[in-house]
């Protein structure tokens, strides 16, 4: 077992944690750290994978791809953020609640 | 294009424009849209009347156009198709004017007018239609153009008529759908004009095609309402009477027992069909339809509804015919196409003269109407007769075809169907006659408001129905009657499926 | 590589694993936040082991540190409207 | 060239984010201008054939690399051309801003549309499986940002709903795509196709990269989150969403399943897709039955007809080299992506009317609009038309294609979905056509609608039945570069 | 087209009988027959003209028999319409009856000039159609329960009659009823075709059996429908038996005996329920189905070898002939009867015409019926062996059983016109037409002696023939009176009119009553049943069915990542 697989295996623990924890917190906060999480485990095996080959240099091309995952994330964040804030603001629910009493917009 | 090819187009064309531009008619443009209506029907004589003389003059018209690999849109003028377009052509120029008659003053007129006339090109189309994909394009068409005019007065009980006539219409198009892709899928896309080709398949595939022709007569049969396929078309009788009588003489009965004669001739192949032994259970599937259908209809005091179950039954014959591998048998299916249209036209537009003058819809109610409406009841007792079978009107000459074909194809219980169905037909025909002119009135009727029992619009269409019914009984021996013409046609049918 | 750097990624991992966990578990949600920023933190460090130090350091800034304080934001924007602790 | 297709939305999404007031003139601008550029583009693409493109001059695999086939070019075609009628649509339909520095729906909507519409081209464009992450959560975060438009609490819901879906899609498709490069060092869809083997990291991967989309396309059981967030919407949002981001992410399931690993995947996968596929049409067309608000039976009829698409697969990966049946369902099945994108957007912009007359979408209240809206009410039917798969109309020859492929294949079990999901769409669309029929409600006073609202609605409609028409050149440019056979004349089994 | 005027101009006519028009068109009524009478006696007996064009090709002909045929069909439709000119002056609406009477005519006419199949049955359907409204005329309770069954026993016929022709057809070089009848002699199913004509024509000419509808139907029309009807209209049955089956064209031993048997059947039974009737037309229309027992009985005869059909068939016209005409006459006496009133010399003129008529059916010397029934025993000897000593003494029986019944009609007519109170009405029409046909029920013997002498001269000279043809009518006479004092005033035997048809109908009422009491819904209702529990199932509103929880239950995020997993694992094990 080298370096990389043992980041790999961390990298699909945190995967799964966070896909755990999109599933089952109701808390929309815990939700987006759950996200955030899965979105870290991703990277995470990605880097690992960099260091494949176990020589000198990290393979730059995952390199690139975590660097624009990390900023698609934020953005992720950011929406799922604003959208908690406003369902807050509107319902005082924090949770994903009423999936069936869906009303039109008007 | 060269104008050969855009004859059957503009043929097709001329209904679907028509109906297009009334649709965007206000409502209170009567005189325009009645212009226009009788504009679309007369041009659409005139057209077929020039495809009719080009094709005794040995002129071809066919017009193609590729739609997706593997399918081409083809519209093309035989001797089928001129005589199915011609009894459509004819009876919606009867039946606009009766239809402008009947609904002087409802509400939606545009509405109407504008898919009755969609309906009439989805039925030219089908008389048009050079391959099988073609005849489903349009069959579909039809299905989709009559189900607003059935639902067409918006009350729940035209509503729910039109949500079975849906269920079933849609269901049957669905089978058609799955036996067309089917025989596309084994033999690519064939033309009309190449009937029989089918028979050069390998044996190895006639199962499948025995499977592909049930599907397609399943998916047929709906329309030209089979036993135990028929049960959306006494429900269907909520339509107004024009509707009524444009379903049951020309349009989607018509189009249904078409299509089945173009499987079994055009596309199958008549001596191939009967090689795979399919014909004789169609002709015993027919002759049940043909009795059941009377037998239901006796029981019926709404004239219109016995005259649904009446077409059930009549109907029938046409496939009953097609199913006797004979081409006596084929001469009598083929005539009693056009004799069973205009027949069951007259009755429908008598049925609805009767309602709309007096608001009877039930035949007990009718008692003595003969005195009240004679030109309208004279015209409905010469359609009556006729379907019971009387010569010398058209449907005599229908059944003794009929009969005629089926000795000739070693099928003798066919007499036996044709009489027992014609007892029966006496049997829910002759009541409503005797009603009619020999009972006392059992009430009084509301006076005449003009010189004529009703309006003139809606007078005229039967009684010219009903001239040409007796005119084709009665000059069945003549050249061009349409005895002649389904003579013709069988002769090429078998002529060129050897 | 040595037996101590294995050891280092080793609990590093643990680490990173158990806040990943307890960001999920921990009831208070303040608690929780903090447990996150502190994820971010470590996982950076873990991508610093792997070679990556300039995308570490974006993950700090970025995953830890940002998004760590607009989820301090948002709740403190929902406890003060929502009138105490959100849970 | 290529590269216009891209930069034009995004840029014009830049400038209408900046000059809010002008943003539906930038907006349609840039939406038509894009649909331009993509007609040029697909008639390069129907002469020269296959066309790739390095952005900036870097080389694979660190630069980006786009790549345009027959696929790209008619994917393209439809968000142009939709596109295009979406934002003439909702010109109208959006208020203009009426204050300055007051918010309001006109001034996030242009921005993220454009956007949305940039993504989709890039997507589209890209050659690579990363590149196609990337672009797909540019389309996905617009639209949510787009779904939660209308600000209620329903949509917010439904738009943070979509968003956790969404994510965990990603997601598990980045894991596919690290696990893919770490086996290949590669990422381009072509280049992989030479060398993937069906080890069991690739099989994972490819496994975690399909459910991910799966989740993403909403097939059955993953529908969840779709019915309330397409319903919610904004109506020229909700036609977006059902009609072009869907099949963002359909889309890259075929360039995985038909392109890298065609041949490689087992017959039962297919069959399980096809299954899912059944699950989908049998449930979402029954629930779209039951609905008693328009946009949710339209969002429903979404999760039906999607399940379509997924027939698809059962019988190209039965296949084993690209022979006839596999191009028969392969047109079929996008044919069917292509109309249901056209029909679905006109159904959805005719609710978006129907709502501004009536002031609610309850079937219900749709009695009468007839004489009202008849523009409207043809636009529903001629829609519903092409997804119950009648002749003429683009829906049929989807559905003739596909029949033909199941029934040229042998898998027989197939034809009573297609025929029983047909049924079930016609009793769809007949139960809110009837409406239309009956008498109007004496006390519901019809507003007036744009008249270029109910055009646009209408000329979706057209479009749907019309390209059954024109369906054999479409259809060439399908399979421009997939290899199949070019003109698919069967060599009749039967004959 | 002379020929078709024939038809077409009892058609124009009877299209002028309309409520505005009457008063002028009732004029015209007593010329629609003149062109048939006046083609009956100048027509060329050869002539024949054919019109392809029509319907499925129309021949017209006199053939062998029309020309007879069409002569007393004729005379007595002519005189028929004469007497109704002033007999329906009375009627609530005339116009009506000679409309139908018109195109019964029309009809009857068009039969017997018909040499194809089609044109025979379009003309032998419409004078049964027509003849419907002749039957109801009177609306009375009795006449629309005639004219029920009248109409159903009719369509029975018609659709043997056109079962047999469609079996013929097949088998037929030709639609010419010339053809026909040859072929049916060759054909395969032979006697399938011969009991479909015969029973089909049967109910037309009353055979035993099928016979029910005549004492119904024959009494309740106003009296000169009554004539013809008994007189003409009953003839076309025969002469479609002529006409179609194989006479002449080979031996049929078994039908032979099958047709005497049921002949004189017939005759008998007839003769025993017609006794029983009161109403003289009841009376008259049994001796009807009596008469054509006898008739087929020669016909029976004629089938039993190709030899003799010839001499059948003369015995055949002329007592056809003499019966229709007697029987026309003896129908309008009834009516001549009812306008004599109380004046005793009228009675007496109308009772010695009725004497006359009646001889001339029962067959007494110097009339039509003694030469027909001398020249039918004559030709017995050509019947089967066996059957020979039985016809020598039948025929005699069968006469004397005829006068019995007649004998039983004038009497009832008698008492009928004693009773009466009515004051007699000027109606000149009425008589002269009556006295006219009596003339002609005479001079058709000089007819029948003029046209077919040389087979006739030995027969009738004898006086043994003459005794022969006494003495029945003589025992007959007295055998009446007998009972008649015997009984008194009751009756004979309790046979109601119609006979059988009282037990059919009863059976009938009992079915209906079944089958109403069956609660068998069709297979449509199960249909839409089944339509509608779809779309119920469908439009269902409740909350808590199961296909909404299953919704829910996949909004459940708990749900979705379990199936997120399934999915994933699925996958991996099927890729």
């Amino acid at each position: 077992m080298s370096q990389y697989q043992l980041y790999a295996v961390g990298a699909v623990l945190l995967f799964c944690i966070g896909l755990q924890g999109i599933i089952v917190c109701r808390h929309l906060l815990k939700k987006v750290m759950a996200a955030n999480i899965m979105g870290g485990g991703a990277f995470l095996f990605l880097i690992s994978i960099a260091r494949r080959n176990t020589i000198e240099t990290a393979d730059p091309v995952p390199h690139a791809m975590v660097l624009t995952g990390i900023v698609i994330a934020l953005s992720a964040s950011v929406l799922a953020l604003a959208l908690t804030r406003q369902i807050h603001k509107t319902t005082g629910h924090t949770t994903l609640e009423d999936p069936t009493n869906n009303r039109v917009e008007k | 294009m060269t104008w050969e090819s855009a004859m059957p187009t503009l043929i097709v064309g001329t209904s679907l424009l028509t109906g297009l531009l009334i649709f965007f008619l206000e409502e209170k443009r009567q005189r325009l849209r009645s212009t226009l209506n009788l504009l679309g029907a007369g041009l659409k004589l005139v057209f077929v009347g020039i495809i009719i003389v080009g094709t005794l003059q040995g002129r071809e018209y066919e017009f193609r156009f590729p739609l997706v690999l593997g399918f081409d849109f083809l519209l093309r003028v035989d001797m089928l198709s001129l005589l199915f377009v011609t009894l459509s052509g004819v009876l919606w120029f009867v039946t606009t004017i009766y239809a402008i008659g009947y609904l002087e003053g409802s509400e939606h007129r545009s509405r109407f007018f504008g898919f009755f006339s969609i309906c009439v090109a989805a039925s030219t189309g089908i008389a048009l239609a050079g391959n099988l994909i073609t005849f489903f394009i349009f069959y579909e068409f039809l299905t989709l153009s009559t189900y607003p005019l059935v639902v067409h007065r918006g009350t729940e009980e035209s509503l729910r008529a039109g949500r079975t006539y849906l269920w079933y219409t849609i269901t049957g198009g669905t089978v058609l759908f799955v036996g067309v892709a089917w025989l596309n899928v084994l033999v690519g896309d064939v033309d009309f004009s190449h009937a029989g080709s089918l028979a050069s398949v390998a044996p190895y595939y006639h199962t499948e095609l025995i499977a592909i022709f049930v599907l397609l007569i399943a998916g047929l049969g709906v329309k030209a309402a089979l036993v135990p396929l028929h049960g959306w078309l006494p429900v269907a009788m909520v339509a107004p009477a024009p509707v009524s009588a444009l379903l049951h003489a020309v349009a989607v009965v018509k189009a249904g027992a078409f299509g089945i004669v173009r499987v079994v001739y055009d596309v199958f192949g008549v001596s191939f069909a009967n090689s795979l032994g399919v014909l004789t259970p169609l002709a015993i599937l027919a002759s049940i339809t043909i009795i059941y259908g009377s037998l239901r209809a006796m029981t019926q005091d709404d004239l219109k509804k016995r005259l649904a179950y009446s077409t059930i039954s009549q109907v029938s014959y046409i496939t009953l015919g097609v199913a006797l591998f004979g081409i006596t048998g084929t001469i009598g299916s083929l005539v009693h196409l056009v004799h069973q249209g205009i027949m069951k036209i007259t009755l429908f537009f008598c049925a609805g003269n009767v309602a709309e003058t007096l608001g009877l819809h039930r035949i007990s109610e009718m008692n003595g109407i003969g005195r009240r409406m004679p030109v309208t009841m004279g015209a409905f007792t010469v359609a009556a007769l006729g379907m019971i079978g009387l010569p010398p009107i058209a449907g005599f000459i229908s059944k003794w075809y009929l009969a005629l074909g089926g000795l000739e194809a070693g099928k003798p219980w066919v007499v036996v169907v044709l009489l027992v169905s014609s007892l029966l037909n006496a049997a829910y025909f002759l009541p409503i006659l005797h009603a009619a002119w020999f009972k006392k009135p059992s009430q009084s009727w509301s006076p005449r408001t003009g010189k004529l029992e009703t309006s003139a619009m809606l007078l005229v269409p039967p009684v010219i129905t009903a001239g040409f019914s007796l005119a084709a009984g009665l000059f069945a021996a003549s050249n061009g009657s349409p005895l002649a013409l389904a003579r013709q046609i069988a002769e090429l049918l078998y002529y060129s499926s050897p | 590589m040595s037996w101590v750097e294995w050891a280092f990624d080793g609990v590093l991992l643990l680490g990173v694993v158990g806040l990943a966990f307890g960001v999920l578990v921990v009831r208070d949600l303040y608690h929780s936040v903090i447990l996150f920023i502190a994820f971010g933190l470590l996982l950076a460090l873990g991508w610093v082991r792997l070679g990556a130090a300039d995308i570490a350091l974006a993950e700090a800034a970025i995953g830890a540190g940002l998004t760590g304080v607009l989820l301090l934001d948002a709740l403190h924007a929902m406890r003060v409207r929502g009138g105490g602790r959100v849970t | 060239m290529i590269i216009w297709l891209v930069l034009l939305p995004f840029a014009g999404g830049v400038l209408a984010f900046a000059l809010a007031r002008w943003g539906r003139v930038i907006g349609l601008l840039t939406t038509a201008g894009t649909f331009a550029v993509g007609l040029i583009f697909s008639a390069q693409i129907w002469q020269n054939g296959p066309q790739r493109y390095l952005v900036g001059g870097w080389s694979v695999p660190l630069g980006i690399n786009f790549f345009a086939d027959g696929l790209s070019a008619v994917m393209l075609l439809i968000t142009g051309g939709i596109g295009t009628i979406i934002s003439l649509y909702s010109i109208s339909y959006f208020a203009p801003t009426a204050r300055k520095g007051e918010w309001s729906e006109n001034d996030t909507f242009w921005p993220l549309w454009l956007f949305l519409v940039g993504g989709l081209n890039a997507l589209f464009l890209s050659a690579d499986v990363f590149n196609v992450y990337v672009t797909l959560e540019v389309v996905t975060l617009a639209a949510i940002g787009l779904a939660a438009l209308a600000g209620n609490a329903a949509a917010l819901t439904a738009s943070l709903r979509y968003l956790f879906a969404a994510l965990i899609g990603s997601m598990a498709y980045l894991m596919g795509v690290a696990l893919l490069y770490a086996s290949y060092g590669l990422l381009d869809f072509q280049a992989l196709q030479q060398v993937v083997q069906t080890d069991a990291p690739t099989v994972l991967a490819l496994s975690l990269m399909t459910v991910g989309l799966l989740l993403k396309t909403a097939l059955f059981p993953l529908h969840f989150w779709l019915p309330p967030a397409h319903s919610t919407a904004p109506a020229p949002v909700s036609a977006a969403l059902s009609g072009l981001v869907v099949k963002g992410s359909f889309y890259i399931t075929l360039r995985l399943w038909f392109e890298t690993f065609y041949g490689q995947i087992h017959f039962s996968a297919g069959q399980l897709l096809g299954a899912l596929g059944t699950a989908a049409i049998l449930w979402g067309s029954f629930q779209a039955v039951r609905q008693k608000r328009l946009k949710l039976l339209i969002a429903y009829s979404t999760v039906g007809q999607i399940g379509y698409l997924f027939l698809l697969f059962p019988i190209i990966t039965a296949t084993t080299s690209r022979d006839v049946v596999a191009a028969w369902a392969w047109s079929g099945g996008l044919f069917q992506a292509i109309s249901h994108a056209l029909a679905k957007t006109s159904m959805f912009l005719s609710a978006g009317v129907l709502l501004k007359a009536v002031g609610t979408d309850e079937i219900k209240s749709m009695r009468g609009i007839a004489g009202h809206l008849p523009l409207t009410t043809f636009a529903l039917a001629l829609a519903g038309i092409s997804l119950i798969g009648l002749p003429p109309s683009g829906g049929f020859v989807a559905k003739w294609l596909m029949m033909k492929a199941i029934i040229g294949s042998g898998q027989w079990w197939w034809i009573p979905v297609v025929t029983l999901g047909g049924l079930l769409t016609a009793g769809y669309v007949f139960l809110m056509l009837r409406y239309t029929f009956l008498p109007q409600e004496a006390n519901h006073p019809f507003k007036p609608v744009s008249p270029v609202m109910q055009g646009t609605a209408f000329a979706l409609a057209v479009g749907a039945v019309v390209i059954g028409f024109r369906a054999k050149e479409l259809i060439t440019l399908l399979n421009i570069g997939m290899g199949f056979p070019e003109v698919p004349v069967l060599e009749n089994p039967g004959l | 087209m002379i020929w078709l005027s024939v038809i077409l101009l009892p058609w124009l006519i009877a299209l002028l009988m309309q409520e505005r028009t009457y008063r002028v068109s009732r004029f015209l009524a007593p010329l629609a027959p003149l062109p048939a009478l006046a083609f009956a006696i100048f027509g060329d007996s050869n002539a024949s003209a054919s019109v392809d064009w029509l319907i499925l090709g129309v021949h017209v002909g006199f053939g062998a028999v029309g020309q007879v045929f069409l002569f007393f069909t004729a005379l007595l439709w002519s005189l028929a319409t004469l007497f109704a000119f002033d007999y329906m002056r009375k009627d609530e609406r005339p116009w009506r009856f000679h409309f139908f009477f018109l195109l019964t005519m029309s009809g009857n006419f068009g039969l017997i000039l018909a040499q194809d199949i089609i044109t025979f049955y379009t003309c032998f359907a419409l004078m049964t159609f027509a003849a419907y409204g002749l039957v109801i005329h009177d609306r009375t309770n009795e006449a629309l329960r005639a004219g029920r069954i009248y109409l159903i026993t009719a369509l029975f016929g018609e659709t043997l009659l056109l079962g047999g022709m469609f079996l013929v057809a097949s088998q037929s070089p030709s639609l010419l009823l010339a053809d026909m009848q040859e072929a049916i002699a060759e054909a395969v199913h032979r006697d399938l075709m011969m009991f479909l004509i015969f029973a089909g024509f049967g109910v037309k000419a009353g055979v035993l059996l099928l016979h029910f509808w005549l004492p119904l139907a024959h009494p309740v029309a106003p009296v000169p429908a009554s004539a013809v009807l008994s007189g003409c209209m009953i003839k076309a049955g025969l002469l479609g038996w002529m006409q179609l089956l194989p006479l002449g064209h080979g031996s049929f031993p078994q039908w032979s005996t099958f047709l005497v048997v049921a002949g004189f059947s017939a005759a008998f039974l007839a003769v025993i329920a017609g006794l029983a009737q009161k109403s003289p037309k009841t009376n008259l229309a049994y001796s009807s189905i009596s008469q054509m027992g006898m008739m087929t009985v020669a016909l029976g005869i004629g089938l039993a070898t190709p030899e003799a059909w010839p001499p059948i068939l003369v015995v055949l016209l002329i007592y056809t002939v003499n019966h229709a005409l007697a029987k026309g006459a003896l129908f309008l006496g009834v009516g001549v009867a009812g306008a004599t009133g109380q004046s005793r010399w009228r009675q007496r003129l109308c009772l010695g015409g009725l004497m006359i008529a009646a001889l001339a059916i029962a067959g007494a010397p110097w009339t039509g019926g003694a030469i027909a029934k001398h020249a039918l025993k004559n030709a017995a000897n050509l019947a089967p062996e066996d059957w020979y000593p039985a016809l020598t003494w039948l025929l005699p029986l069968a006469s004397m059983a005829t006068t019995l019944l007649l004998t039983r009609f004038l009497i009832l007519t008698w008492q009928q016109m004693k009773s009466s109170e009515k004051t007699s009405h000027p109606a000149p029409a009425l008589w002269i037409s009556w006295l006219i046909l009596l003339v002609a029920v005479l001079g058709s013997v000089t007819f029948a002696i003029g046209r077919y002498a040389i087979e006739l001269e030995r027969s009738t000279a004898t006086l043994r023939s003459i005794w022969d043809s006494v003495w029945p009518v003589l025992l007959g006479v007295a055998l009446l009176i007998a009972l008649q004092r015997v009984l008194r005033k009751r009756k004979l035997w309790p046979i109601p009119a119609g006979d059988i048809v009282v037990l059919l109908e009863k059976a009938f009422h009992s079915l209906r009553q079944i089958g109403r009491a069956l609660p068998v819904p069709g297979p449509s209702y199960w249909q839409i049943n089944i339509v509608a529990s779809v779309q119920r199932l469908a439009e269902s509103e409740t909350k808590q069915d199961i296909t909404n929880r299953v919704e829910s239950l996949l909004k459940n995020w708990t749900a979705a990542g379990v199936g997120l997993v399934v999915l994933i694992l699925l996958l991996v094990l099927l890729l």
